[in-house]
C-alpha cells in the first residue's frame, strides 16, 4: 500500500525527522490560506500515488498565496497517469544547498533491511541506479541489531557528508529506520533530503510504501488508504481477498495460483495473435471459496471489453467443488451469456465438473487442458466457438 | 533415494485442527506420508484423523519423533511457528502459509541462517516424492508418478499443472519441489538444482520460474557452472506488463530488473532448454533422450 | 545492585504483573495505618538486601491492624544477618493453593538470558537446584529474539501447570522478561509465584538485581539503592569507583586488578599463619589515578583492626608514578605511623618508587616481590618489622 | 610462529584519541606493534603518534589494511564498537574496556557467534607475542620474554606479575593472552588451550583462573581429553569468603559452585600442576624438564 507524500512526511515528522511544516488542502481556497499562514513563497504539490507528477506539471512553486490559489485551481482535478489530484500539498519554499537520497527497502538477496544513499538526491533512485550504480551506498541492516550508529557514519563518510551535518544525518537515519520498522513498511524514503541554507537537514519529499500483508497489525496505516483514485474493479476486489489487475484484453481470467495465472495469459498472448489479449489479471488465491470465486467473476464481468471468460483451476489447497459452486452462485446473481471456457483440473475437480455438467448452462464449455482452454476462449472471443 | 522427503521422514502438522490443516493432513496420509502428530497451542489432547494433538512442537517431538513440520498456521503466527519448530530442533520445515509480513520473515530468515534446520517457503505448496509415497503440502495425490526427473518450481498450481503434463506422458519424478514466490524464502532454485545435481535418482530437472527478483538468473549462473544434469525450465510471465504487481510479492518486475526475457536468455545461455507452454515440457524432457 | 523486595514488586506492577496491592511502612503506626485499609489479615514482611529473613522472624502473619502495628515494632529496627530493618512491606494475606518459582537470570554458559521455572516454589531455587534438579525446568532466551510464546509454553508444559493458567503465565512471562531487559537486571525473579482460591496468578515476592555497569543508562533504578544497610567505607569506594570488601584481618590490601588482589590476600593468608590475614580486598581498577588511590587509601585506614598496609601494584594500564603520588596524596591528608610496605611493579614503577623514595618517610618499607611483600607485612602486622 | 597475533598483525585502535588510548598505543608502538591507525568517530584527519586517524572502522582498514582491533573505548559505546569492527571484517578483535553492561555482552555474544571474527575480552589485558614484538593491550612491554611457554590468564595485573616472573627465571612465553573475567566473554581458556596445543612452538602452558564460573573446569576437562602439552595453573581467591563479589563480575562464588578448591581439584585431576603462590609457577616449569 502506497502512502500519499503528505502522509508519508507526517509519519516521518513524528519521529522527528524534519519536515517542512506545510498542510494539505482539497480546495484552491484552502490553497491560499495555507500560503497565506505559511508566508512568502510555497510549494504547490499534486498527491497522486504516482511518479513523474512534477513532469506532468503536478508541482509549481507559487511566490504568494494568490499565485497559490490559482496553482492549485489548475492542479486540483488534474489527472497524472489516470490518477486525479483530489489534494495538494502547500509547502513552504526551501533554500536547497544541497539534495541528497535516503531510503530504506527489503534487499531479496540478503533477507534483510537495506539503506541506500545517495549525493545525487532529487531524482529517482532507478534512475541513479541505472547511470551510475557507484553512486548508491549501500548499508545492510541486519533485523536483530537495527541500523546501529557507525552505519550511519559509514555511509555518511561515502557520500562526503560535510562533517557538521553527521549527527544530524545519523539522527535522521536512525529515525528513517525505526519509522519503517515500526510501520512494517516495504520502502521509506526521502528523496530528496536537503541541506538548506542556514545547514540544516530537510525532509523535502517522502515516500513510504506499507506491506499490505502486515495491515493486519497497522490499523492506522490502514486507515491512510486513499481509495479515491483507486479503479473500482481492483477496490472490490481486494475487499475480497483477491488479486485483480485490470488489462486491456478481451478474455477475462480466472485462475488460481499468481503463477498458472501468469501463464494462462501467457499461453492467450501465445495462441491469440494480433487483436487478442487477456483482459485481468486475477488470482483466486488458495483455498479460494464459493463466496470468493462469485466476487471474482462479477468484478470479471463488470468490464464491458470483456468477451469471453477463461476459468482455469488446478486444484491445490482450493478445491473444484468450491469453485463450480462459486461460479453457479455468481450465475444465478450476475446473469450473462459470455460464453464461459472452464478448465478444472486437481483437487476435487471430478466432482467440480460434475456440479457444473449438472448445472446444464449452454454458455459454458469444458477444457481438458491449459492450452485447449486457451484456444477455446480465443475462439469464443473471436465468436467462432 | 529423492532429496528432502523420503519414507523415513516422520512428519508433524502445526496448525493440524484447522480447517485447511485437517483436510491436507487427511490427504497426506492417504498418499501414504508418515504424519505422526499436529500441534495447535490449547488442544493438546486432541486427535485429529488419529494421529495425537499437542500444545507445543517441543512435546510432540519428544512423543511422536517427528523430523518434518509441516506450518500451516494464520499468517499473524507463522514466523512464530518456524521459531518453535526450528528451537525443537526440525530440520526440515515447510511452510505453506501465504501472506506472512516481509518484517517477520526477515526475522525468521536471520535466525534460520544461523540453525541447522531449512525451510522451505512460505507461501508454497510443498514437496511430493512420488517413489516413496511422501507427500508435504498442496500438491493434488495424483498429479505425480514415480521416476527420474527433479522439479523446482516457485509457483503452486504451475507445478501440479506441468507435473500432470509429465506424469501423464510417463514421465515420472523423483522429488517436486515448490520453493515458494515470495520475497524472502528460506531455500532458493539453487540450493534444491544442487541436490538434485548431487541425487543419483535424479536425471532431468525441470525448473519453473516467473518474473520478479533474480532468482532465475542466480540459477542460470549456477547450472552453468556446476550442473551437469540436463534442465528444462519454463518462466512464467512473459506477457505481464512492467511495473505490475501480480498476485505474488514475488512476480513484479522492478525497474527493468527481472522480465521473463531476460531470465530466459540467461538460463538459455547456460544450456538450459526453455518451453513457451507448460505443456511443453514433456515434450522436451523427451527430445533430449 | 540489589533491590528491595517492594521495589522489584512496584517494578513488576508496571509491567502488568500482578502483585498484591500492600504497602510499605516505616514505623508500627504506618503499618497499622496500611493494615487497617487493606482489611483482613497482613503479611509483615522485613525489607533487607539478604536472604534468610523468614527463618530470622522478618516475615509474620498478623490478624488485624492492631497485630500488623505490635509485628511491625518488633521487626523494625531488628538486625538480619548484619542488616537493619528501616522498613517493612505490610501486604494483604493470600490464599495460597500452588505456588511455582520464576525467575529470569543471565546464564554465561550459553551467553544468554536463561529462563527457569519450577513447580517447587517457595524455596530458594538453589536449593532446589541441588535437592531436585530436574524440577528446574530451563529456556534459553536469545537476545534477537527475545522469550517467545511457545517458550512460555514449553515451560507451563514442563511443570505441569493447569492449562486454564497458561495464557496467564505466558503474560506474566513475558513482561517478566520485558522486566528485566528494560532494566538490565541479572536476576529477575518470582518466587513464589501462586495460584490463588480464586484461580489466578499472583507474584507474592520479588527479587531483582541491576547491573551495577548499566546504572549510567538506568538513573531510574539507580536513585533506588538503599544505602541505610551498607557499610559507611562500601559506600565511599563505590562512590570513588574502588571495589571494596570488608574483611576480618589485620593487613590492610591495596592492590590493582581483581585477580592479584585476590592472590595478594591468598599469600597473606599462606604465609600468614593462624590469626593474621587480610583486612580488606581492594581493587583500584585499572588506570586508577591519584585521588582515587588516596581515596582508597583513606578507607583502609578508616578500619581500626588495619595493623599494617600493604601496596601491591602491577602496572599495566595502572602507572606506577600515578600510584605513589596517590598514597603520598593520601598521607599527606590522613597521618598514619601504620607500616606500609610498598611493592611496586610494571609500567612506570621506577618512576613511582623514586617519587616514594624522595618522600623519605620512616614507615615505608618497600618490597621486590609479592611474597617478600606479604610476608614484610605480615611482620608489620605482628609488630616484628 | 605463536598463537593469534604475530609480526604480520596491522593493528587499529578503536579510541586512540582518548588518554588510555594515546598512552597505550604510544608502549605498543614502542614495543614494536605494527600500529597502522586508529578510529574516533568526529576526528577523521588527525594523527596520533604519527598515526592517521578515521571517523570510520571501515575506512580505517581501507585505507590502512588493518587485521586487529583494540578496543578501548567508554563501556557505554563499547558494544557498537565491537560490533562496528565486526561489520568492518576484523577477524581479531581485544576489547579492553572494562564494565560494559552483560545486556550489550549477550547481544555481542550472539552476533559475534554467528560471525567470521574472533573476540579476546573484554575487561582484558590483551595479547602479548614476544618473540615478533608484538603486542595488543595493556601488558608492560618488559614483563616478556620470547619462549615456549603459552599463557592464559582471566586476570590481568596477576599475568604481569607470573609472565615477569618467568622472564625473570629465563622462562619465555610464545604467546600471552588475557581472556578477561567477565561474564561473558569471547573467548574462553579451552580455544586458547587448544590454540596453544596446536601450536609448534608453545612446548608448555600456565593458566591463570580465579574463583567463580565454571570455565576453570571446563579447562579442565579439556585438558584431560585432548591436551599432550604440560600445563603449570593458578587459581585466585582460595581465601575468599563464599558468596562475596570480588572486583570482576567474575571473581564471585556463587552458590557453593566455582570455589578455588574445586577447580583446583578438577585441573589436579586432570594432571596439571598447581602452583600455590604464582611466584612458585616457574618453579613448576623447570621441575617438569
Amino acid at each position: 500500500m502506497n502512502l500519499h507524500e503528505y502522509q508519508s512526511k507526517r509519519r516521518f515528522d513524528k519521529y522527528n525527522i524534519p519536515v517542512p511544516r506545510g498542510d494539505i488542502a482539497s480546495t484552491p481556497e484552502e490553497a491560499r490560506q495555507i500560503a497565506r499562514e505559511l508566508g512568502g513563497s510555497v510549494v504547490v504539490k499534486a498527491q497522486v500515488l504516482v511518479g513523474g507528477r512534477g513532469k506532468a506539471g503536478g508541482v509549481k512553486l507559487a511566490q504568494n498565496a494568490d499565485e497559490a490559489e490559482e496553482l492549485a485551481r489548475q492542479i486540483l482535478g488534474m489527472s497524472i497517469k489516470g490518477h486525479i489530484v483530489h489534494k495538494v500539498l502547500i509547502d513552504p519554499a526551501a533554500n536547497i544547498v544541497n539534495e541528497i537520497y535516503l531510503g530504506i527497502t527489503n534487499d531479496r538477496q540478503t533477507g534483510c533491511a537495506v539503506m541506500m544513499s545517495s549525493s545525487e538526491g532529487g531524482v529517482e533512485i532507478e534512475q541513479v541506479a541505472h547511470e551510475n550504480p557507484n553512486a548508491i551506498i549501500r548499508e545492510q541492516i541486519g533485523p536483530s541489531l537495527g541500523l546501529r550508529d557507525y552505519q550511519a557514519r559509514n555511509i555518511a563518510n561515502a557520500i562526503n557528508l560535510p562533517r557538521e551535518h553527521w549527527a544530524a544525518f545519523t539522527a535522521i537515519a536512525q529515525a528513517l529506520y525505526r519509522c519503517y520498522t515500526d510501520s512494517d513498511a516495504t520502502l521509506a524514503e526521502i528523496n530528496p533530503l536537503v541541506i538548506t541554507g542556514d545547514g540544516t537537514l530537510l525532509a523535502l519529499d517522502g515516500k513510504m510504501i506499507i506491506d499490505d500483508n502486515a495491515l493486519f497489525r497497522q490499523k492506522e496505516l490502514a486507515e491512510m488508504r486513499d481509495t479515491s483514485a483507486e479503479p473500482e474493479a481492483e477496490r472490490i476486489a481486494r475487499k475480497a481477498g483477491l488479486t485483480y489487475v485490470k488489462l486491456p484484453g478481451q478474455i477475462g481470467c480466472m485462475v488460481n495460483g499468481a503463477g498458472l495465472a501468469m501463464t494462462t495469459m501467457d499461453m492467450i498472448k501465445l495462441y491469440g495473435g494480433e487483436g487478442i489479449g487477456p483482459a485481468n489479471f486475477l488470482d483466486i488465491g488458495g483455498g479460494a471459496q464459493a463466496d470468493r470465486v462469485a466476487a471474482a467473476l462479477r468484478i470479471i464481468l463488470s468490464d464491458p471489453n470483456v468477451k469471453a471468460i477463461l476459468f482455469n483451476i488446478f486444484g491445490g489447497i482450493t478445491r473444484g467443488d468450491e469453485v463450480a459452486h462459486g461460479i453457479l452462485q455468481a450465475l444465478d446473481e450476475v446473469k450473462t451469456d459470455l460464453p464461459m471456457i472452464i478448465r478444472l483440473a486437481g483437487t476435487n475437480s471430478e466432482e467440480g465438473l460434475e456440479i457444473i455438467r449438472e448445472a446444464n448452462l449452454s454458455n459454458i464449455h469444458s477444457a481438458a487442458t491449459l492450452t485447449e482452454g486457451a484456444k477455446k476462449a480465443i475462439a469464443a472471443a473471436r465468436g467462432e466457438l | 533415494m529423492a532429496i528432502l522427503l523420503d519414507r523415513n521422514s516422520r512428519v508433524l502438522v502445526q496448525g493440524i485442527t484447522g480447517r485447511e490443516g485437517k483436510f491436507h493432513s487427511g490427504q497426506m496420509i492417504e498418499y501414504g506420508t508418515a504424519v505422526v502428530g499436529g500441534v495447535t497451542p490449547g488442544k493438546g489432547g486432541e486427535w485429529v484423523h488419529g494421529k495425537p494433538v499437542f500444545d507445543t512442537v517441543r512435546a510432540c517431538v519428544e512423543a511422536t519423533e517427528a523430523n518434518v513440520s509441516m506450518i500451516l498456521v494464520p499468517a499473524p503466527f507463522a514466523g512464530d511457528a518456524i521459531f518453535e519448530a526450528i528451537d525443537s530442533g526440525i530440520k526440515l520445515i515447510v511452510c505453506l502459509t501465504e501472506g506472512i509480513p516481509v518484517r517477520d520473515m526477515m526475522r525468521v530468515y536471520e535466525y534460520l541462517r544461523h540453525s541447522d534446520s531449512r525451510l522451505i517457503g512460505p507461501n508454497c505448496p510443498g514437496l511430493l516424492t512420488p517413489g516413496e509415497a511422501a507427500k508435504v503440502g498442496f500438491m493434488p495425490n495424483y498429479v505425480g508418478k514415480p521416476g527420474h526427473v527433479g522439479v523446482v518450481s516457485k509457483s503452486g498450481t504451475l507445478t501440479y499443472e506441468t507435473v500432470a503434463a509429465m506424469s501423464a506422458r510417463g514421465l515420472g519424478q523423483t522429488t517436486c519441489v515448490g520453493i515458494g514466490g515470495d520475497p524472502i524464502i528460506g531455500t532458493t532454485f539453487v540450493d534444491v538444482l544442487q541436490m538434485f545435481e548431487d541425487d543419483a535418482e535424479t536425471e532431468k530437472v525441470v525448473l519453473m520460474g516467473e518474473i520478479g527478483g533474480r532468482a532465475e538468473v542466480d540459477a542460470a549462473e549456477f547450472i552453468k557452472a556446476k550442473m551437469t544434469k540436463p534442465v528444462v525450465a519454463f518462466i512464467a510471465g512473459s506477457s505481464a506488463p512492467a511495473g505490475t504487481r501480480m498476485g505474488h510479492a514475488g512476480a513484479i518486475i522492478e525497474g527493468g530488473e527481472g522480465t521473463a526475457q531476460e531470465k530466459i536468455a540467461a538460463l538459455r545461455s547456460a544450456g538450459v532448454r526453455i518451453a513457451e507452454n507448460p505443456e511443453q515440457i514433456p515434450d522436451l524432457l523427451l527430445e533430449g533422450d
